[in-house]
């Protein structure tokens, strides 16, 4: 067992596995699930703000939305990446999500209904992705964790935009308060709900934090989340709603109410609002794309030998990035 | 300031409709690498667009629709927003819906051959605001056409599909070219301002022999699309396409036209 | 009053937005005579959202938005055109895209053995604005479940393919079909005047067992589509497919708003 | 010859021309170009009104559009079952349409670019059909001629809707005057070319005449609605774009300048403004349409023996009308 002593020695240290050492195969298959799921999330979370684009009300934001978007699909690419180191391909993660084996964040399954809900999302969802991810940066897995520190830069970056546009919008018209106000309302639960089932009920969270792939709990982190988001609420002027939700002196954090965790369960199972429309966009990208894969690797094919007019194509052009 | 006015709003529009076109890519594309690269072309289009924009409201006032009293929309949003489809300027080549992705790669490199000697052009303008967004529009649109470049020589030469597929999108997209290179008044009546457009026109027409010959596909033959009495997209005169892009682009700040965003 | 004006506007949106995408079918579907057929039914269901949305400004002023002072919009414009999609009471099946024509049908037949009954419950209503909208439009909505309940019987026993495409279409509108029989709270409030949406729902259900049994079609198990928060697009939580429908919808009558027509 | 002096003593009487009568090949070729050119008219003309359906700006302005473009579906119906009488099927003329072989009226190759083009198609557009096709309404063949009585009868009610669309606006906004101009600036020439070329250009219509087919030439036509319009655009608060439009108290009609031939002759070889987008468009409805005619047509052998089932299911609804 001396690979295993290694290992466990290198966790111990809190030092980073990396792609070439060995690891037990349950630490690589949870890794691999984790770091799908969030890959397949930055993927998935392009549509519900992508809906948007279109109809951003000033140029300003429609750049910022835009840019924000193209940011995810690089974190899908990035994390997609970073799985890949463990062995599996990106046409296979590909296929396990369209297949709907594996999963994404729960909280791509609620509809962007105003415009508010990109400010929302920026300020409550990657808020909460925020402090589900920065203890990531420290997780055990090497290109896991390099990852994590590049995406959470960005990730603050959006946070930060999303608040202030909810803060534009609260300086606007009695229309525009009401639109945050209710945006607020539909995604406050969801957002608790992003950092996972309470403590005694997540079964895998013992064996991830033994494996230092995951260093907080899911409660730690939901409180510190709504530690940080109170203040941030009073300062907006909007109400979290939440009628349990009251400072807590003894215990110096905020007490909060129970999220419908029946919620939480069905939108997982695939019966939330918007599950059969995410995965079905996405089925539908990858169907409608089948062709120009082919026809990039036919090319590519020609390329490496057959077809030497080609080749002269290939040079005609500056490198495709 | 009227004609430079409008010359803004000729190259803005085209920025601002295309990018928009573009947008509509955004979690659509074949693979997340292109789906990074058509929101980079969108994003760039946009900037370029706000300046063209913001130079044209400087250069003419009148040019910006009027507003409520005390709403705080600037004129770049309220030239993007706020105006009625038969005042936008843009060839109707970037109107049009997406298609496919031969579609989009067509339109790109017939776009973007054209924008990139137009802009090339302009660095020399004696506009200085026209040349510094030219300066750096350069940069982008070279991108832009090596990237069509470089998918229309795939696609050309990837498998008998993706032919297919390519030669339909040029053969429906052709038409649509003329406009792009076709000399305008407004262009004439702005001499070391405007880009001369005969010369542009002879310099995209060899870029594209030069593609068209590497990827082994023939010259189409199709007629320009006619205009409507002799008007086209520049005149204001669009496709039945361009009132609904707007629809739904101008929705949400016309229903909030003193609204905050 | 606000009681009966918001249960009026739930009948009318059902009518109105399903009107909508109906009508875009036209110039669109396989055969002229189902072109005519689809039309029909769209313009059937915008008379009964006109007279239901009339109704509901009746019953309670306050639910129709407020235009310009000197504006000529009639009351039943101002609901169609300038509420935003959180003020539609429709429920969902009746704005999500069209889809295929195996879409249409099986919406149809959801939506039409549902409305069917609730109307003929209707016309027993103590408020005879709704009783007379009732009496009319059973006629109509028998005339669409039967054409409905034709063609999925056709689809069904058709070919391969029609039938593959008619259980994915019914796989993929089943989950919306709940809210159109789920009796809501104002319908509670309004006994006497609202249809009794419990007697509706076992109504429903044996109409469709037996299409369902005659096309030698299984029910489908899916759950019903999830509200947000509990609440669906009865309490104006919709999908994101209804703002952009909207967008298009009101997008004349939007840009002006103290305009005749 | 007794066959050619019957068929020549009805048409010299002015009676019908009937299915089952003798009549000349010509003649056949003839209505059948001419019938067939007027149904797919009437179905491409669906695209440009349609078009504004989803954007009507009342509901009742809706209804209005949605029924006018039913009817014009309607009026194809009519025309293709006219049509068919003379030998031909429906799918034969939908194929000849779909390949451009045989055309369709060039009006619908300009595009609709505001609501106030649902009005002045009403006006001119029908306005001039109408004028085209009153005299049809006598035209020796018996089921065209029965066809047009009843397609006349409801384009006048379409044409007076459309002219009081266009009076409401003038009525309105000075942006809806603005429109209401703009458009007719843009339909009044192509109005004019509605009744074909010059009659020194019209190689056809001498023919056509003799047999009873057309009744008035070309020329003819367009003065009378030239007449017929002026007058209404004053009454309606419009200029219409000619400069040469003047009273010629000599002649007892209005003088008018000469329509742009050159642009017509474009448009009928297929290089008008919306030819390929509306060949694209009947085209795409026809293949999405493929399936259903198939399953169609499957279900209804089916129900002709060999599946008792699916007999039973025939009975459970009403007729499909």
């Amino acid at each position: 067992m001396e690979l295993q002593e290694k290992f466990d020695a290198v966790i111990a240290h809190h030092d980073r596995i990396e792609p070439r050492d060995w690891m037990p195969d349950g630490y690589r298959r949870t890794l691999i699930r984790q770091i799908a799921q969030h890959a397949h999330s930055e993927i998935i979370g392009m549509q519900p703000e992508g809906n948007w684009i279109g109809r951003a009300p000033s140029l300003r934001r429609k750049a910022i939305l835009l840019a924000k978007v193209q940011d995810e699909a690089g974190h899908g690419l990035y994390l997609y990446s970073a799985c890949e180191t463990l062995g599996i391909s990106r046409d296979e993660l590909v296929e396990l999500l369209l297949s709907g084996k594996q999963k994404y964040s729960s909280i791509f399954n609620y509809p962007t209904l105003s415009y508010a809900d990109v400010g929302t999302i920026g300020w409550l969802v990657d808020g909460a992705a925020i402090c589900n991810q920065v203890p990531l940066c420290r997780t055990s897995y090497g290109p896991y964790g390099r990852a994590m520190i590049r995406i959470c830069k960005e990730e603050s970056f959006h946070q930060r935009q999303g608040y202030e546009l909810l803060r534009t919008m609260m300086s606007g018209t009695e229309e525009q308060r009401a639109m945050v106000q209710e945006s607020v309302d539909r995604f406050w639960w969801p957002s608790l709900m992003m950092f996972g089932p309470p403590d005694t009920e997540s079964p895998n969270s013992a064996q991830s934090m033994a494996w230092g792939i995951k260093r907080n709990s899911n409660d730690e982190l939901r409180q510190k989340f709504v530690d940080m988001t109170v203040p941030q609420a009073d300062a907006l002027g909007v109400t979290l709603p939440d009628p349990a939700l009251t400072w807590n002196d003894e215990r110096g954090h905020y007490d909060f109410g129970e999220p419908d965790w029946a919620e939480l369960t069905a939108v997982i199972r695939g019966d939330g609002p918007c599950n059969a429309q995410r995965l079905a966009h996405r089925r539908a990208a990858h169907d409608d794309g089948a062709w120009v894969r082919e026809a990039a690797l036919a090319f590519r094919a020609h390329e490496d030998g057959t077809a030497p007019v080609v080749h002269d194509a290939a040079d005609a052009f500056g490198d495709r990035s | 300031g009227a004609d430079l006015a409008t010359y803004c709003l000729m190259l803005g529009d085209d920025a601002l409709v295309l990018s928009q076109r573009l947008a509509e890519w955004c979690s659509r594309a074949p693979e997340l690498e292109e789906d990074i690269a058509l929101a980079n072309m969108a994003l760039d289009l946009l900037g370029q667009a706000r300046l063209l924009l913001a130079r044209a409201a400087a250069a003419d006032p009148a040019v910006v629709p009027a507003l409520p009293s005390g709403s705080p929309v600037p004129a770049e949003d309220a030239l993007a927003f706020f105006r009625d489809a038969g005042q936008f300027r843009n060839v109707r080549l970037a109107e049009v819906p997406n298609g496919d992705f031969a579609h989009v790669v067509v339109r790109l490199l017939l776009f973007s051959t054209a924008r990139l000697a137009t802009l090339d052009a302009l660095r020399a303008s004696v506009d200085t605001v026209l040349a510094a967004v030219a300066a750096k529009g350069v940069k982008e649109l070279t991108y832009h056409r090596d990237w069509a470049g470089r998918w229309f020589v795939t696609l050309a030469q990837g498998t008998e599909e993706s032919r297919r597929r390519l030669l339909g999108a040029l053969d429906s997209s052709w038409p649509l070219r003329a406009e792009l290179v076709t000399a305008h008044p407004v262009e004439r009546s702005l001499p070391g301002v405007a880009a001369d457009q005969s010369a542009v026109a002879g310099q995209v027409d060899a870029v594209l022999d030069q593609v068209l010959a590497v990827a082994g596909v023939d010259r189409p033959g199709k007629a320009p699309l006619a205009g409507v009495g002799g008007r086209t997209g520049r005149d204001g005169r669009h496709t039945e396409h361009l009132s609904r892009l707007l629809a739904e682009m101008q929705s949400v700040a016309r229903a909030h036209p003193t609204g905050r965003w």
